[in-house]
């Protein structure tokens, strides 16, 4: 499946990414799962999405908990707890 | 209804104008106005910068308006939210609100604040002497948008 | 603070815009606008008109200002109140409330709203296609007066 | 002992005064009781102080109930509740 994935805030600018295209074997996944399949890409990655931060997802614009499943053409997000107004 | 994400000022009389014009049985007209404070934390804040996820943030905002509006009696409202990099004392966001009567205008107004705060996906970054920092939610603004 | 009966009507951006120059702490500025409705009880209201007790109501005021800067961390407050014939959809009452954080800000509003309607010596007399009828109190207003 | 008695919204309207000075035996006075004195003028005035309009009294502009004292040099006010806003 081809999901494209967007960071913001903190991990945007600790990543050095601000979206991506991302091509995978599955057919769906987890959020979790996810964060898991990107936090082998370094010890940042590692840090960012599965260390002390509270990773904030949305699926679609809507904000998920990390159970709610991903599939194909999915707009995915990953950024931190929010702190507007 | 109004929401919008801008990185311009508003300018709160335009709104409240707009919004009497459209009918006459507007009674009361609650406004939210939030503003950069110059000191946070202890330190002095020369710059705040907001970010925000340009495809979600309005739907959230329009999803918390029509979810304020089927638990009170919204007239109209707005809600307008900048972006970009903001100096102490500026505008940041307003949120105003038209009912009949002035409780269901405050409650309204407070729940689409306090939902806006923990929802919708914004973030701030202050500029300080000690350098650039991201800023933390707050458990404060956690426990506010669970008591509604 | 800012306390004033009148007859002229008043400007909300130039009671914020002095509000917020007084000083740079201010992160939420929570305003409440009372507006005469057309329609009151069913019946269409072409004029409203306001009497006071000039000796009384600036001290009935000030003492619920005081008591709203007593219970909330207050940074400034504006509250002005019309008298004398007003039409449909004019501005009757002004209540701003500055503080640093928005729940201060949003329940000394409303404290001082829910005072002014239960304490304040106004009276509105309004004029309909049946004549002209002094208001009664609310049950509700004072319920909301109660609970704080 | 002499007071200023003002009135205000129906009562003004009805008992056609705004406002009087008035000299009593008494040296205090019960608001209650005033309202008793001022009864006795009229059955409209009878009417709009001990009738089923809620009458609300203020000595020296501070709201007070009836049982509050009035004293030489008093200003008390009567008024219907309040309604402004």
């Amino acid at each position: 499946m081809k999901i494209k994935i967007f960071y913001f805030a903190r991990l945007k600018e600790t990543l050095k990414f601000s979206s991506e295209d991302l091509e995978l074997p599955d057919t769906e996944l987890s959020v979790l799962k996810l964060k898991g399949v990107l936090a082998k890409r370094s010890e940042v990655w590692q840090k960012m999405l599965l260390g002390s931060l509270k990773v904030r997802g949305a699926i679609n614009h809507e904000l998920v908990d990390d159970q709610a499943l991903i599939v194909d053409g999915d707009e995915v997000a990953f950024f931190p707890p929010v702190t507007g107004g | 209804m109004k929401i919008a994400v801008q990185s311009e000022d508003f300018d709160l009389n335009v709104e409240l104008a707009r919004m009497r014009e459209s009918r006459k049985d507007i009674g009361a007209l609650v406004s939210f106005v939030g503003l950069v404070r110059d000191v946070n934390d202890g330190e002095t804040v020369s710059q705040l910068t907001l970010e925000h996820y340009p495809g979600m943030t309005e739907k959230a905002l329009q999803a918390i308006v029509a979810d304020a509006a089927s638990r009170w009696a919204v007239l109209d409202a707005t809600v307008l939210h900048r972006v970009g990099s903001l100096q102490a004392s500026e505008q940041i966001v307003l949120v105003a609100v038209a009912s009949a009567h002035r409780d269901q205008a405050f409650k309204a107004c407070e729940f689409i604040m306090d939902y806006l705060k923990t929802q919708a996906p914004f973030w701030k970054k202050e500029l300080t002497a000690s350098g650039e920092r991201w800023l933390d939610d707050k458990e404060s603004d956690h426990d506010a948008q669970k008591r509604w």
